[in-house]
């Protein structure tokens, strides 16, 4: 019995539960708590990974009922890829929230853990319902942690984020109805197999729901032109949150790239490449119209909202390739750029912190107190989102530029990411130049609020994260190879869950 | 093993200066010295080797996928360039330590400047194209951070980020360029692309992957057009400059012609693009420099020339010129280096770098006279200096240019031209500063400086002396060892020495010398030319070009994130409406061939009620309330039509939830304004009314066709099993809630407890003051009859909530349904009693509850675990209570407890919470009681 | 919390709830009647706190036969409610009528008031602030007068024996 | 025997209708909310009545099941219908709703 | 039948993206509600509408004299949801109301 | 017989629904349109009664019962928004 793979759940939703349970009125308790889930996450994550990086995947039958009928869990590469970073990424947010963050809104933790055992289950569902639900509570929490210090910033960023992904979850619900009555199934798996053997009469249908689905997914993941919402949003979030939010986007990525390969995959019969003529342009205009935002923005976590678009569409457009090594590279700087961007978010607040009332604003303030130190940091995390060398996210797009190579679409996609790469590049380095060396210097030490060693942790950990993943990028790349070939081929998958092949 | 450490040593070297910093200067220089000292050392005992025309390799995997290998490689023209990175970085370590003021973060500078001299060592030492790319683009991030080092200049600052993006963007053009060419050769080692240069030149891909590789090389070299972010780069500390901006980061860009000139060389777009920018810049920066007043300035334009002169020389094509090419570079290096740090101890010692000021220094500064006087022949291209023995092999190469057999003049002459105004400017330099009369005061009484600053200068005027009169027994090993591997194959031959006799070249030289000293000595009316003419310079486009796309990203951003989210949701619905119909376009709307139902009057009739409310709905939105009784309306018939649709369970939720959000909305719209004002106008209408009939017409069509067609779908096996032995029950919904799809309830109970405590939370922060209204027609605030009357139907309504709950599992009902049942029986004694006096009497924490019922559910899922069993399976055990019977259900009857209480909970703190509103209560602040129980905090 | 905790505070209420039970399961099969007698044994224990004003019926025949009448009325009351609503609008005398009372407990008003609203055109609209008065609306009357006199003597009469 | 409780079920049905139908058609025809008020508190809830017998009698004789439950539904109607007719009231003497003969207004002063 | 339902889904859902598509945080919550109920119906419809017994279970009956209770156990879950969405969308209009002093959805009065 | 009657019934219900439904939509107050739901209310459990004998199934009682509830509840919370503002103080 693997019960292990419900453990990335299992571990964050019980956390969750005791958090309020336990911690109910010891903040003490429910950061306690709140770190051993995160670590228990990664751990559940690492376990995973080591036991799929060959390529096995695991189905758990949820309450015993075999898929297609009851709810199934499946491990492969991929979800384990994006449980451990999720944990990596929650467990470094919520550190940082323990510094002023998580005491001016007393569920701080619970939404956190909630969120985490959303976006595992999201990622290790294989049935479309259950992956509606998990998406469900992932938003909500989302919206909450949006929301929870009651500041109008994030008030007002809430009402948009919440109706249109409430306008979302209408759709998604249409595209699940819709697939679900011509297929007669819930299971992805099961799906699969069943689209493949649909009549012509019903290609437009089965085509339509599939269609409707990515649309969804392209909202979640804030893709050209639903992705107006994505930089107010984040940038209205409190530091941990929106770190914490870098990751949202890609279980949006994950749901395109599972269900587009695995229901809507090249072999799928009347509902083949349902996505694959449209995502790569699309991406490419998002990639183009996130780093123009980044350059456009006013406010430095805006700026950072953009950046996250920019990634996207620069992962999305590699995925779009749908070859092997456009997935692989797709998600190998997915990664990369989650934790990057994660870092960035909780730098910022700092940095904003030191500079007094003109807070993250692009406009000549005084210097962060500690400018060297912050500077440096800063340095760093512009590197990594920019794509420079020497961290990982060079590497991520030296792959893109090498998959698309041999493709129709090299040009389009080479070009979007040298253009996209200087407007990137000059977006920060003024921002950097106008914070660390503009600025004034303080006029009074004693007012300025010194970033203490445990607020540092977190970002430091985060670039020991990039680091090392640079580092041993090796492994890394031959995992994210590894995942992009079982994606294309998913008869592994299939037979995993369903226990035959298509 | 040796190789790795040279390379890694600046990197580690970087952390020692900032940690030195706090015992002193010295302290500082010798963290950043020592590494670099100890690298020379390890460089130079490699030497032998090298020299001997070895090539040594060492490989490490790093990402195979990508082709991309740690491996490093040594040979000729890599330790050419690896001596001149230590070396001259030894000199100005040396230098810096004498010339940066006291009150400057040195351990940052020697950081930066260890950061710098890495990467360019890994430049030089790359045996892998992608890893060459990586440092090649960590020169430009460190280059960056030297010349913004004087942070509170903005001029430094602007020229930083101009460098940054000229070479960045190059930087990105090689490395695309780079992985073509690894994609033609079939590798990214360059033993593999320095052997495939035929497969590589008849390539379809050669030019485009040429031209990128040229944009990364010209962009670093500063050649023409690419030129200007070099001369606003000189901000930079003096130390930096003679560095990374003479001697070493500029040459990458010819380092990289030269080291790829075996695979990409001798075609003629190479030679037209590389010789042709090369000799082009070559002449066009001679003739600014000679116009430029800072000194710094000249000397940036003279690099800029000369890196043309060296580019041009690659360009060729020919080994001959590839060899005279290697020779310049280490020319350069040394006489430019010497300069800059010359122009630094002017600076240093006379606080101007201005020429137009400076003047009749050789009396106050003989020694610094002598060095310049050395160095500024050396550029001018003296003879018995090094730099004329390169100048005059350059020029000779001009003169035999297969390529150009068509206007063979063009090169020699543009040439000589370039030698004409370098010699003018060299002139202007000297007699500039040491000679000429002062035209006013220094700002700081001018004197030799200590010295500290002299040596390293005069090592470097020592070596272009030296190897001017001796080339080729000083010069001559390491420069075959170095154009050995540029030409990839035999050297041909070449001769260093001074004199080879009246030749052509020697013809031009002297033209180039007599006609400098002329053209300096005209230099008054020329000035006076130049100045009338209209200033448009590289740097002027550049920031035209980058102002444009800062304002175009800025007005496309602005306008397309306007903040309107009724713009979000037509984007959302126009996606959702193209994706939609796409497929129908495409492959047109097919009815499906099932029977369909007969229809009845009643059912007409249902239908039209629901269609009348639900645009009753729509017309009276304005009119809040109304609206609200309108949409409990069609809530109403949703639930008939349920009901008539054999859904029972369906019926009774909806029913339950409706009352609930009518609650809901009631209290919302206590807060909110009762009445919208009109704002949309027609058009808008229209438009919205437009969208909004083609996505309702969307969902109808597709149920429609859903509907026609024949069903196959899984969900007899739910009807099969679901009486299964134990623990089945009847009412299939249920038991797939329940059991077979245990998970989306168990996410469904926590979505509802997220949305409670959301509530909870936001109300914290919601406030609304309560008027209390003065009537006399209705004057009780809890009327006795609802009181009364609500006392028994608590008790009434909680017990069918109990049977609702308990029939569940057989018949419509359940823990949702249940406790949305029991939520309103409470909800009641709030309507009634009003909620002080109900929330006295709960005596519980609905937000406890609601967190238990979670906990009780999953444990009840869980449980499953203790026999090994898949989490949330049911059908465990069965329970026998005495004179009840066996109730063989338990575990979902835990579960749909636990389902029941959420729900409970949930619902009942929203509500509750909802209600509570209007209370004035001191705003909600944690941070306070977290600092007495928070372990973190110290 | 408010007060104490009876085991079993209202065991007519008890016996109430029982029945409901075993009506809404229709059954009287051992497990449901176990149940049964455990929840109506619980609730009003549970719910005690929000109900501790004790209704005690004192004349339990006099309620039985004020219910017959009761229903009778119901009857009569809609067929003549039918025949004005039928006939022409025009012709109804409608009327608010302030009814003093007598009554104190709170749920023998209510019952009064229930009476009203379900008795022959007649509806309670509002209980003054000193549950004094009882506003009446009478569908169609010609004596106002007489109309409170009928509601007096024909249920707040039997209310008041019965419940005080 | 069947039969006559057959006639007996169905002229309760249509009791029970018309008693409901009589009740929305005063709540279209009458001239006044107050007197709105009257019809569907009585009508409809001794409609409903009707129809509940009807029903039980129906499950009960005709099915063979006992069919009581539906008691349940005509208690609580009769507990609540004169509790709702009372809010109303109160709600339309608040708001101030006129009624034929002017008496609210004069009443409001 | 089946086009009575298909159009009531086409009406519920036009009259809610009609009202969604509004300026106010409300009148945005009522479209929502009615979106809601039209996805809920249209959900309902992907099980068919063939005449039938409710997925109660009985003796003597084929299971396909049933209709299919999968939709409606999607559907039960789906209207659960949406109960917690539009309590948590109400709360955050009021909430934001509060801080900006208007129900306008982009927190001021003006477009 | 017994058909016949429900056929009636079910064609003088749906009248009834319609007539509330005109109601509702006149008012004109608000408390006439509370006072039409609160009746259409009512009037849909007797049209799930006729319903339920027609199908011959009894499982329809639940939703009757709880339309009742609901219905009341509804009625009230409007009546004490009505009333004062909010229905729940
Ligand atoms: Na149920
Ligand atoms: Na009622």
């Amino acid at each position: 019995m693997n019960h292990w793979i419900t453990l990335p759940v299992l571990i964050p939703f019980v956390a969750a539960i005791l958090i309020e349970i336990v911690g109910r009125h010891h903040i003490g308790a429910r950061r306690v708590l709140a770190v051993c889930a995160g670590l228990g996450t990664i751990a559940a994550g690492a376990y995973m990974l080591l036991r799929t990086h060959q390529g096995e995947i695991f189905t758990y039958a949820m309450g015993g009922w075999e898929a297609p009928f009851g709810v199934a869990l499946v491990a492969d590469g991929l979800s384990a890829l994006l449980v451990t970073l999720t944990g990596v990424v929650s467990l470094f947010a919520a550190l940082y929230s323990m510094n002023r963050h998580d005491t001016k809104g007393k569920f701080f933790h619970f939404f956190l853990q909630m969120q985490v055992a959303g976006i595992c289950g999201a990622v290790l569902t294989g049935d479309l319902f259950s992956l509606f639900v998990c998406f469900e509570i992932m938003l909500l929490a989302s919206y909450n942690l949006l929301v929870y210090t009651g500041e109008e910033r994030g008030l007002k960023a809430g009402v948009h984020y919440v109706i249109l992904n409430l306008a979302g979850s209408a759709l998604f619900l249409v595209a699940i109805g819709t697939l679900y009555g011509v297929t007669g199934t819930l299971n992805l798996a099961d799906m699969a197999l069943r689209v493949g053997e649909l009549g012509p009469e019903d290609t437009a249908l089965v085509r339509a729901g599939g269609l409707l689905l990515m649309v969804v997914f392209m909202l979640k993941a804030a893709v050209l032109p639903l992705h107006l919402w994505l930089p107010n949003v984040y940038g209205s979030a409190t530091a941990p949150v929106a770190a914490f939010f870098a990751i949202l986007t890609k279980v949006g990525v994950y749901a395109i790239l599972r269900v587009s390969t695995l229901v809507f995959g090249s072999e799928a019969g009347v509902a083949a490449d349902v996505l694959a003529p449209y995502l790569l342009p699309l991406a490419a205009l998002t990639l183009a119209l996130g780093m123009l935002g980044a350059l456009g923005s006013l406010r430095l976590r805006k700026a950072l909202g953009f950046l996250i678009v920019a990634s996207i569409g620069t992962m999305l457009m590699s995925i779009g390739l749908y070859t092997p090594e456009g997935i692989a590279a797709g998600l190998y700087y997915l990664v990369h750029s989650t934790l990057g961007i994660a870092m960035l978010f909780l730098l910022v607040d700092l940095i904003a912190r030191q500079r007094g009332e003109k807070d993250d604003r692009l406009v000549v303030a005084r210097a962060p107190a500690q400018r060297a130190l912050l500077g440096l940091l800063f340095f760093a995390g512009a590197i990594a989102v920019v794509g420079l060398p020497p961290l990982s996210g060079f590497l991520g797009k030296v792959w893109v530029l090498q998959a698309s190579l041999m493709t129709p679409h090299v040009v389009v996609v080479w070009v979007a990411i040298l253009l996209t790469s200087v407007l990137a590049l000059v977006a920060l380095s003024r921002a950097g130049s106008l914070i660390f060396w503009k600025g004034e210097e303080a006029d009074d030490e004693e007012r300025v609020p010194r970033a203490t060693a445990f607020e540092l942790l977190p970002v430091f950990g985060l670039l020991a994260c990039l680091i090392l993943y640079t580092l041993f990028s090796g492994p890394a790349a031959e995992l994210c190879m590894m995942i992009a070939e079982g994606l294309l081929s998913p008869g592994d998958y299939i037979e995993a869950v369903m226990g035959v092949r298509p | 093993m040796s190789v790795l450490l040279i390379l890694m040593l600046p990197f580690v070297g970087i952390l020692l200066p900032p940690l030195l910093q706090r015992q002193g200067r010295l302290a500082a220089t010798l963290g950043a010295g020592i590494p670099t000292l100890l690298a020379f050392g390890l460089l130079m005992s490699l030497g032998p080797s090298v020299l001997a025309g070895e090539v040594l390799l060492a490989s490490r995997e790093w990402v195979p996928a990508m082709g991309l290998t740690a491996g490093l490689r040594v040979d000729g023209l890599g330790f050419l360039f690896a001596t001149m990175t230590l070396g001259i970085g030894l000199l100005v370590i040396t230098y810096a330590h004498f010339y940066m003021k006291k009150d400057d973060p040195l351990g940052r500078f020697y950081a930066y400047l260890l950061l710098f001299m890495g990467a360019m060592l890994g430049i030089v030492l790359s045996e892998n194209v992608l890893l060459m790319a990586l440092f090649w683009e960590i020169t430009s991030l460190s280059s960056f951070l030297l010349i913004g080092y004087s942070s509170h200049d903005s001029e430094a600052r602007r020229g930083a980020r101009m460098a940054l993006a000229i070479t960045g963007l190059g930087g990105f053009c090689l490395f695309a360029g780079l992985v073509v060419l690894g994609q033609i050769a079939g590798s990214y080692e360059l033993s593999v692309i320095l052997a495939s240069g035929d497969l590589i030149t008849s390539h379809d891909w050669y030019v485009p992957m040429l031209v990128l590789v040229l944009l990364g090389a010209f962009t670093k070299s500063a050649q023409f057009p690419f030129h200007f972010w070099l001369p606003n780069a000189m901000k930079a500390p003096t130390p930096v400059s003679a560095y990374l901006h003479s001697a070493t980061m500029v040459k990458a860009g010819v380092f990289l012609l030269a080291r790829l000139h075996p695979a990409l060389a001798g075609t003629s777009p190479w030679f037209f693009l590389v010789g042709g920018v090369g000799i082009a810049t070559m002449f066009f920066a001679a003739y600014v420099a000679f116009y430029r007043h800072d000194l710094k300035g000249l000397l940036a334009y003279s690099t800029i020339s000369h890196l043309g002169l060296i580019t041009a020389l690659f360009g060729f094509g020919t080994a001959g010129a590839a060899v005279v090419g290697v020779f310049h570079i280490m020319n350069h290096a040394a006489f430019k280096a010497s300069l800059f740090m010359t122009a630094g101890i002017i600076d240093h010692q006379t606080g101007t770098r201005d020429i137009r000021i400076l003047g009749g220094l050789r009396k106050a500064m003989p020694f610094t006279m002598v060095l310049a006087l050395l160095g500024s022949a050396a550029m001018a291209g003296i003879p018995l200096f090094n730099g004329f023995i390169s100048k005059e092999l350059f020029l000779k190469e001009t003169l035999d240019l297969p390529l150009m057999a068509g206007a063979p003049w063009v090169f020699p002459v543009v040439a000589t031209a370039g030698a004409l105004f370098s010699m003018a400017y060299s002139v202007r330099l000297v007699h500039g500063v040491f000679f000429k009369d002062p035209t006013e005061k220094t700002p700081k009484e001018a004197r030799d400086p200590s010295m500290g600053m002299l040596v390293p200068v005069g090592i470097l005027v020592a070596i272009c002396v030296i190897v001017g009169i001796a080339a080729e027994q000083t010069a001559g090993p390491l420069l075959a060892a170095a154009a050995g591997s540029t030409v990839g194959g035999e050297l041909p031959y070449y001769s260093l020495s001074l004199w080879h006799g009246f030749t052509l070249e020697l013809l031009m030289s002297a033209i180039a010398i007599g006609g400098g000293v002329v053209l300096y000595l005209q230099r008054a009316r020329l000035y006076e030319i130049a100045d009338r003419w209209p200033q448009l310079t590289g740097q002027m486009a550049f920031e035209k070009v980058q102002g444009l796309i800062l304002s175009f990203a800025e007005g496309l951003t602005a306008r397309l994130e306007n903040g309107s989210l009724q713009r979000y949701i037509v984007l959302l619905l126009g996606m959702a409406l193209v994706a939609g119909a796409l497929p129908f376009l495409e492959h047109g709307f097919v009815t499906g061939t099932a029977e369909l139902t007969p229809t009845n009057p009643v059912a007409i009739a249902v239908w039209a009620l629901l269609v009348v409310a639900t645009l009753a709905t729509v017309f009276t939105h304005r009119s809040r309330i109304t609206a609200i009784i309108c949409l409990s309306v069609v809530g109403l018939l949703i639930s008939i039509i349920f009901v008539y649709l054999s859904a029972p369970d369906l019926a009774l939720t909806q029913l339950s939830v409706e009352v609930v959000t009518i609650l809901l909305l009631l209290l919302a719209l206590f807060v909110l304004p009762k009445v919208a004002p009109p704002e949309s106008s027609t058009l808008r209408k229209i438009r919205d009314a437009t969208l909004a009939a083609i996505g309702g017409a969307g969902m109808g069509l597709i149920s429609w066709a859903v509907m026609t067609r024949p069903q196959d779908s899984i969900s007899d096996y739910y009807l099969e099993n679901a009486t299964y032995p134990v623990g089945g029950g009847t009412n299939v919904v249920n038991v797939i809630l329940v059991d077979f799809r245990g998970f989306d309830t168990l996410g469904e109970v926590a979505v509802l407890v997220l949305a409670a405590f959301g509530v909870y939370t936001m109300l914290r922060y919601a406030r609304h003051t309560h008027v209390e209204g003065v009537d006399d027609m209705a004057s009780d605030r809890y009327p006795v009859v609802l009181v009364s009357v609500s006392r028994p139907l608590l008790a009434l309504i909680l017990l069918m909530a109990l049977y609702i709950f308990l029939r569940g599992h057989y018949l419509p009902g359940g823990g949702f349904i249940g406790g949305l049942v029991a939520s309103v029986a409470l909800i009641l004694q709030y309507l009634a009693s009003g909620i002080d006096w109900a929330k006295e009497r709960m005596g519980v924490s609905f937000r406890y509850v609601a967190v238990a019922g979670v906990l009780l559910a999953t444990l009840s899922g869980g449980a499953a675990f203790l026999v090994e069993q898949p989490f949330l399976t049911m059908t465990l055990l069965g329970l026998k209570i005495p004179l009840v019977g066996e109730i063989d259900y338990v575990m979902t009857l835990l579960f749909d407890l636990g389902i029941f209480l959420a729900v409970v909970g949930g619902t009942m703190t929203i509500l509750s919470q909802l209600s509570h509103m209007q209370e004035d209560r001191e705003p909600f602040d944690e941070e306070a009681r977290a600092k007495e129980t928070d372990p973190w905090k110290p | 919390m408010i007060g104490g905790k009876k085991i079993l505070p209202r065991p007519g209420f008890s016996v109430v709830l029982m029945i409901t039970w075993i009506l809404a399961h229709q059954s009287l099969d051992p497990k449901t009647l176990a149940i049964g007698a455990v929840a109506s044994l619980l609730l009003p224990a549970f719910t005690q706190h929000f109900w501790p004003e004790a209704l005690r019926v004192r004349r339990a025949g006099l309620l039985l036969k004020f219910l017959g009448i009761f229903v009778y009325d119901i009857i009569v009351a809609n067929l003549q409610v039918a025949w004005l609503v039928l006939g022409p609008s025009s012709k109804l005398r409608p009327a608010f009528l302030e009814v003093p009372i007598v009554l104190e407990n709170p749920m023998s008003i209510t019952a009064l008031s229930a009476v009203i609203s379900l008795a022959p055109g007649t509806v309670a609209a509002n209980l003054s602030g000193d549950r004094r008065t009882l506003l009446v609306h009478i569908l169609h009357t010609k004596d106002e007068e007489r109309a409170i006199t009928r509601i007096k003597e024909r249920y707040e009469g039997p209310l008041k024996e019965i419940f005080e | 025997m069947i039969s006559l409780i057959e006639y007996v079920i169905a002229a309760l049905i249509l009791i029970g209708v018309s008693f409901c139908f009589v009740g929305s058609l005063g709540l279209v025809k009458l001239p006044d909310f107050y007197m709105r008020v009257h019809v569907p508190t009585k009508a409809t809830t001794l409609g409903i009545g009707s129809l509940l017998i009807a029903s039980t009698i129906y499950f009960s004789i005709l099915r063979g099941a006992p069919a009581v439950h539906e008691i349940l539904i005509v208690v609580f109607l009769f507990m609540t219908a004169p509790i709702s007719a009372h809010m109303l009231m109160k709600a339309g003497l608040h708001e101030g709703l006129p009624d034929v003969d002017g008496e609210v207004e004069k009443r409001r002063g | 039948m089946e086009a009575l339902i298909a159009s009531a889904i086409a009406v519920l859902g036009g009259s809610g993206i009609y009202l969604v598509l509004r300026a106010r945080t409300f009148t945005v919550i009522l479209g929502l509600a009615l979106l809601a109920i039209a996805v809920n119906l249209f959900l309902l419809s992907m099980g068919r509408v063939a005449p039938g017994h409710a997925p109660v279970i009985e003796e003597g009956l084929e299971l396909g004299a049933y209709v299919d209770p999968l939709p409606q156990a999607v559907v039960l879950t789906a209207i659960v949801i949406g109960f917690a969405m539009m309590s948590f969308a109400v709360v955050l209009a009021i909430t934001a109301h509060f801080v900006t002093g208007t129900d306008h959805l982009d927190g001021e009065e003006t477009s | 017989m017994i058909t016949v009657a429900l056929n009636v019934g079910f064609a003088v219900m749906c009248l009834c629904l319609i007539l509330n439904l005109i109601r509702l939509l006149k008012g004109p107050s608000t408390p006439d349109r509370i006072l039409a739901l609160d009746t259409m209310y009512i009037n849909t459990i007797a049209l799930i009664l006729l319903f339920g004998v027609r199908l011959e199934r009894e499982i329809f009682f639940e939703a009757a019962l709880l339309i009742a509830m609901m219905g009341f509840i509804g009625t009230v919370a409007l009546a004490n928004y009505l009333l004062h503002g909010d229905i729940i103080d």
